[in-house]
């Protein structure tokens, strides 16, 4: 049918080198969702703060990350930076990337969040003598992670997807990059690169009902 | 079939990789120039057809002659037997010798001052795929591929890199081009020869027959000499292998 | 002691309070009347801090509420509070919205934070509820936890703003039982309410409050039936 | 401030990167959002299960790395089926996919936000199926999906950036280009940075206000 | 006229309809009460041929509504319908709202349809709103655009469905003055509604459904004043 003969045994036979590289591409999707929800509470918290400057530094973070490619980000951190005589490894270079753009999608969307909890809340948790930080801590923090929870599962996925971007800065111990050094040895691209897709197509299914699981067990109210 | 096809059509395509100077380029006014354009233009001109050459970036290779879109490759694709899996090779019309090239602050001074240094090539290709295994063997140090050549050139006078190997004509260019402050090439990589080979389409015996004949009488003709003295200049490297029949 | 003195207190431009006087004695239970947006709600965020003031000055215990040196947090233990619209934190039981505050602001132990949340709530006719969450309950019961998480810190006043306005009539004489229940228990408490037959049982006195001024106030038989300031004798024919 | 060895022509080549951003994101989006139009209102008019097959597909244009998507359909058509299809071709019509996948989410969330009620209260009046979603559902999803379509034109745009894996120079790949020879990649990066930014910018604050204009009446 | 002759409709499982009979001459007008879920909403969406039904069939002036061959949308537009929830559309001006169907339907031309429907908006008392956004409309308004909307089709008959029931009493009065105007002019009318009252003044039959079932039928004073049905007594005794 196709003028072109499928071989897939020889790809296939490269499938545990491209699981370890879905390993690593889950280690960096994972810390870099961890680091960015870090990230991202710590700007909703200069958002909030009374101080301009703080502010300004949120807001900018946040906007950049929104308004210019991820792929930009991340060969902004690597070769960008690197004009400063900052050199990061393609690992850490990517992590930053990722991480910059979750904390500045993730710190919208728990700005959103926050918007729908009334701030009557703050008032009731002040008025048992909580302090401001344990008002947030212990009453906000909790119902803005509940209300931003499918969009944070959202950008795990899309976490998950941007580390296909680490080849640009040299990066090649992960699933996209283990796949292309293969395809440099065979030719065999579309093979490769079908088994490739499929498994970050699982990926991405583990990653949204895994959610939903996380979900119904965390959030019973 | 195909040499037929190609002399009816009175026009020969040949991919060529136009960002690796000096085997293919651009000049001032956006040509297409290097060694394999002129060996595209005397394939041409042996088999009496005129030749256009199709710019094709590295990965873009193979896709490009499987549809169609050229007959031959004149693009210094090394030959190895995965690849042969795929495509059909000519014998050898070229052979590149490796060269290193360091970052002046790192201190390398040979191949094997790179050993427990971060190190890094254009991912993909012949010198990248033997320099990570000769990383993981000495099991020190890093190795880095990146996307295009360039990049690897821009990461190495960052200092990102402390040493890159590629082919010896392709490090003379860069360097050359004084784009790169602050490296310069610092020894031979003790490397196989990468002998780069034409290609198309693997069941095309009659092309590769005469592909074979054309490499054969560019050497007796002296015109490879020519060629090289042209665009790389030094020591002609020899295409056999002692003791071998291809 | 709850000491009001001179207190002033503008949002903007708008005057909310134009000097109040009013000293509420221990186990004393002062009720406040008056119209809407005549100041109620923001005389009792000033009591406790919630905002801040213009003029006069606040005393609890002999403590300047709105001094610089005075430390809020600490403060507020001592007061409880519970606001018209039902504050539950949404995300925790109905235990662990009453054992949040003493164990992260009080320090307290789990199983001691318990024993006393458990009391508190048994003590509102919650005991069955420990580990509902709160959008389950009622607004009634809403609110009487409420009540139990102001009582867990074992405050010495009682703030009430309003906590059956937002309430369907049926679940009303729930909460109100509650309140009876504390004043007959010596709790010293403010109460803002709409609810004259409560104001007029459970009082000691009652003040009213007209446009920012507490135009007057009395022990509840004298108010009720004798009002002497005319725009009382207005809202009271109003309300009835 | 800065010195620089930017020429004028080299300004000239940046733009024409830019131009080509802006062209693909035009070409996928447009193309994108007249198939996510008609797969949203597909899916309505068959229901979620016989949807399913489209539903799943889609799926896998939001679940697979775009650079693969690329890579793929590259091969596919260049090695498989073996057309001769420019680069432009390929990332348009993976894009226009990608965006379709995302598009028909947004117009079927629309198209659900539109009360039944209201529909019936318009068919009852004699209007028929086309007339309902034309002067009706229409009208009133577009102020609920504009918003989120914005972001979405701008997510195109920020993505369209891996494009240069079919070989087209657009914008980023372009200052690649220049960094290469001009050895300023702090200050290229900048400028490419700045270019994104300022497109992307107004129109997300727009999309912002647009959202909370319409949702407060 | 409107016959409609052992009409079944089931959703899944559920029996909603168990075949009904009522023939509805000219200018009559017959309202229809009973208990909720007793299929009297889903009997209006059968008329005008919004849902398919099971078995039996309806005729309108001899038309069967469920006939493959009818052209549905030609025969809503002799059909009015307005529903309890308020289906202003949200997008257009009240002008706008009752012009579309005219316009957009009828093929009118502009002017002609403003005519219109400034006369029928004038008719139900909403001439002066012509350029308001129904955001900006009480509810009763709203009502009274839906009934004005639907007019504007110049239908043969009406149905409204509890047209009232989602309004605060004291807009319920305005939307039914209305329907009385239009029952006075001589429109056929069904009407399904709570409004006992109403029922009783303006209805020329009453019918009385129960559980898909219409129970009884009768002229008002006969239903109200001696019910034949014990099911129809319960009911009256219960809303009274
Ligand atoms: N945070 C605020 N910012 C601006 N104005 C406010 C604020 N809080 C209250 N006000 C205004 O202050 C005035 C008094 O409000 P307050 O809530 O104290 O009245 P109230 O007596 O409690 O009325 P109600 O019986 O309606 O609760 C009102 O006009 C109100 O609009
Ligand atoms: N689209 C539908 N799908 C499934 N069930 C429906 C649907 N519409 C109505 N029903 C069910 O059919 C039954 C009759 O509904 P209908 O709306 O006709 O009752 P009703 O007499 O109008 O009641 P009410 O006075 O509450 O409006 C109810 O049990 C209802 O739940
Ligand atoms: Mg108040
Ligand atoms: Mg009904």
């Amino acid at each position: 049918m196709f003028g072109y003969t499928f071989q897939w045994n020889q790809a296939l036979a490269r499938l545990p080198k491209m699981l370890d590289g879905a390993a690593v591409t889950m280690e960096v999707a994972v810390l870099s969702m961890l680091i960015g929800i870090a990230l991202a509470v710590l700007l909703t918290l200069l958002r909030l703060s009374g101080s301009r400057p703080l502010k300004a530094i949120a807001t900018t973070w946040v906007e950049i990350a929104r308004n210019t490619p991820a792929l930009f980000q991340i060969y902004m951190a690597h070769f960008g930076v690197a004009s400063f005589g900052i050199h990061f490894s393609p690992f850490t270079s990517l992590l930053i990337g990722i991480t910059f753009n979750n904390a500045g999608y993730l710190a919208e969307n728990f700005r959103g969040a926050l918007k729908a909890i009334p701030d009557t809340q703050t008032r009731a948790g002040r008025s048992l003598g909580m302090s401001q930080l344990q008002a947030f801590r212990y009453i906000i923090l909790p119902q803005m992670l509940r209300i931003a929870f499918l969009p944070m599962t959202n950008q795990m996925v899309w976490a998950v997807l941007m580390t296909s971007l680490g080849v640009t800065v040299g990066m090649n111990t992960d699933l996209y990059g283990v796949t292309q050094d293969l395809n440099a040895l065979t030719f065999r691209t579309f093979e490769l690169f079908a088994i490739a897709a499929v498994i970050f197509y699982i990926i991405t299914k583990i990653i949204t009902l895994g959610a939903r699981l996380i979900a119904s067990r965390l959030f019973r109210y | 079939d195909k040499l037929d096809d190609i002399i009816a059509s009175g026009t020969l395509r040949c991919a060529v990789v136009l960002d690796f100077p000096p085997m293919g380029m651009r000049d001032a006014n956006n040509e297409p120039i290097g060694f394999d354009v002129d060996y595209c233009n005397d394939l041409a001109k042996a088999l009496g057809v005129k030749a256009e050459i199709v710019e094709t970036p590295f990965p873009e290779r193979i896709p490009a002659l499987m549809s169609g879109r050229v007959d031959v490759g004149v693009a210094s694709t090394s030959d190895t037997l995965e690849r042969a899996k795929t495509v059909g090779f000519s014998v050898p019309y070229f052979a590149f010798e490796m060269a290193v090239t360091a970052n002046e602050k790192s201190g390398i001074k040979s191949f094997d001052d790179m050993k427990g240094h971060t190190v890094g090539a254009t991912a993909g290709t012949f010198e990248a795929i033997a320099l990570e295994k000769q990383v993981q063997e000495w099991g020190t140090g890093e190795f880095r591929p990146y996307q295009t050549q360039a990049d690897v050139f821009l990461a190495l006078s960052q200092g990102q890199i402390d040493a890159t190997v590629s082919t010896s004509t392709v490090a003379m260019a860069n360097v050359k081009t004084g784009n790169f402050p602050g490296i310069s090439v610092v020894g031979k990589a003790p490397f196989d020869t990468d002998y780069v080979a034409l290609f198309t389409n693997r069941d095309e015996y009659g092309l590769i027959n005469y592909l074979n004949l054309f490499v054969n009488q560019q050497v007796r003709t002296g015109r490879y000499a020519e060629l090289y003295e042209k665009w790389v200049g030094g020591d002609l490297p020899s295409l056999t292998v002692p003791n071998a029949y291809r | 002691m709850i000491e009001i003195q001179n207190v002033h207190k503008s949002f903007g431009q708008l005057e909310v309070l134009k000097g109040i006087d009013l000293t509420v004695q221990k186990g004393e239970v002062v009720t406040v009347i008056g119209g809407s947006g005549s100041g109620k709600s923001t005389l009792l965020t000033c009591i406790n801090g919630l905002e801040p003031i213009d003029k006069g000055r606040i005393l609890v215990d002999g403590t300047e509420v709105h001094a610089k040196s005075t430390n809020l947090n600490k403060l507020r233990q001592k007061i409880g509070i519970v606001f018209q619209q039902w504050n539950a934190f949404p995300h925790l039981t109905v235990l662990e919205n009453v054992t949040l505050a003493p164990r992260k602001v009080l320090g307290m132990g789990k199983a001691e934070a318990e024993a006393i949340a458990e009391k508190q709530l048994k003590h509102v006719g919650l005991g069955e509820k420990l580990s509902t969450y709160p959008t389950r309950l009622s607004g009634g019961q809403q609110q009487r936890m409420a009540i139990a998480r102001a009582l867990a810190m074992s405050p010495d006043y009682m703030l009430f703003d309003e906590v059956t306005s937002a309430l369907d009539p049926q679940l009303v004489g729930e909460v109100l039982e509650t309140l009876k229940m504390l004043a007959e228990e010596g709790m010293t408490m403010i109460c803002v309410t709409h609810e004259m037959a409560f104001a007029r049982d459970v009082s000691d006195r009652v003040a009213y409050f007209h446009k920012g001024i507490m135009a007057e106030i009395g022990v509840p038989e004298q108010l009720f039936n004798d009002p002497q300031h005319p725009e009382t004798r207005k809202f009271l024919a109003s309300v009835r | 401030m800065f010195h620089t060895a930017l020429t004028s022509a080299d300004l000239i080549f940046l733009a024409k990167g830019a131009g080509m951003t802006i062209l693909v994101t035009a070409i996928s989006v447009f193309i994108g959002t007249l198939l996510g139009i008609v797969f949203g209102v597909l899916r309505g008019q068959l229901g979620p299960i016989w949807f399913a097959p489209v539903t799943f597909v889609l799926d896998i244009f939001r679940s697979v790395p775009l650079l693969i998507q690329l890579v793929l359909a590259n091969a596919f058509v260049g090695m498989v089926l073996r057309l001769h299809i420019s680069g432009l071709t390929v990332a348009c019509m993976v894009l226009s996919l990608y965006t379709a996948a995302y598009c028909t989410e947004i117009v079927r969330g629309g198209i659900h936000a539109v009360p039944a009620t209201t529909r019936r209260a318009a068919r009852s009046l004699g209007m028929s199926w086309l007339q309902d979603m034309r002067y009706i559902v229409l009208p009133l999803a577009t102020r609920i999906a504009l918003p989120s379509w914005i972001g979405l034109a701008l997510g195109v745009m920020k993505d369209s950036a891996l494009v240069y894996v079919v070989q087209v120079t657009e914008l980023l790949k372009s200052t690649q280009i220049l960094i290469t020879r001009l050895q300023e990649p702090l200050f290229l990066l900048l400028i490419c940075g700045a270019f994104y930014f300022i497109i992307s910018f107004p129109l997300a604050r727009f999309g912002g206000y647009l959202e909370k204009r319409w949702s407060n009446d």
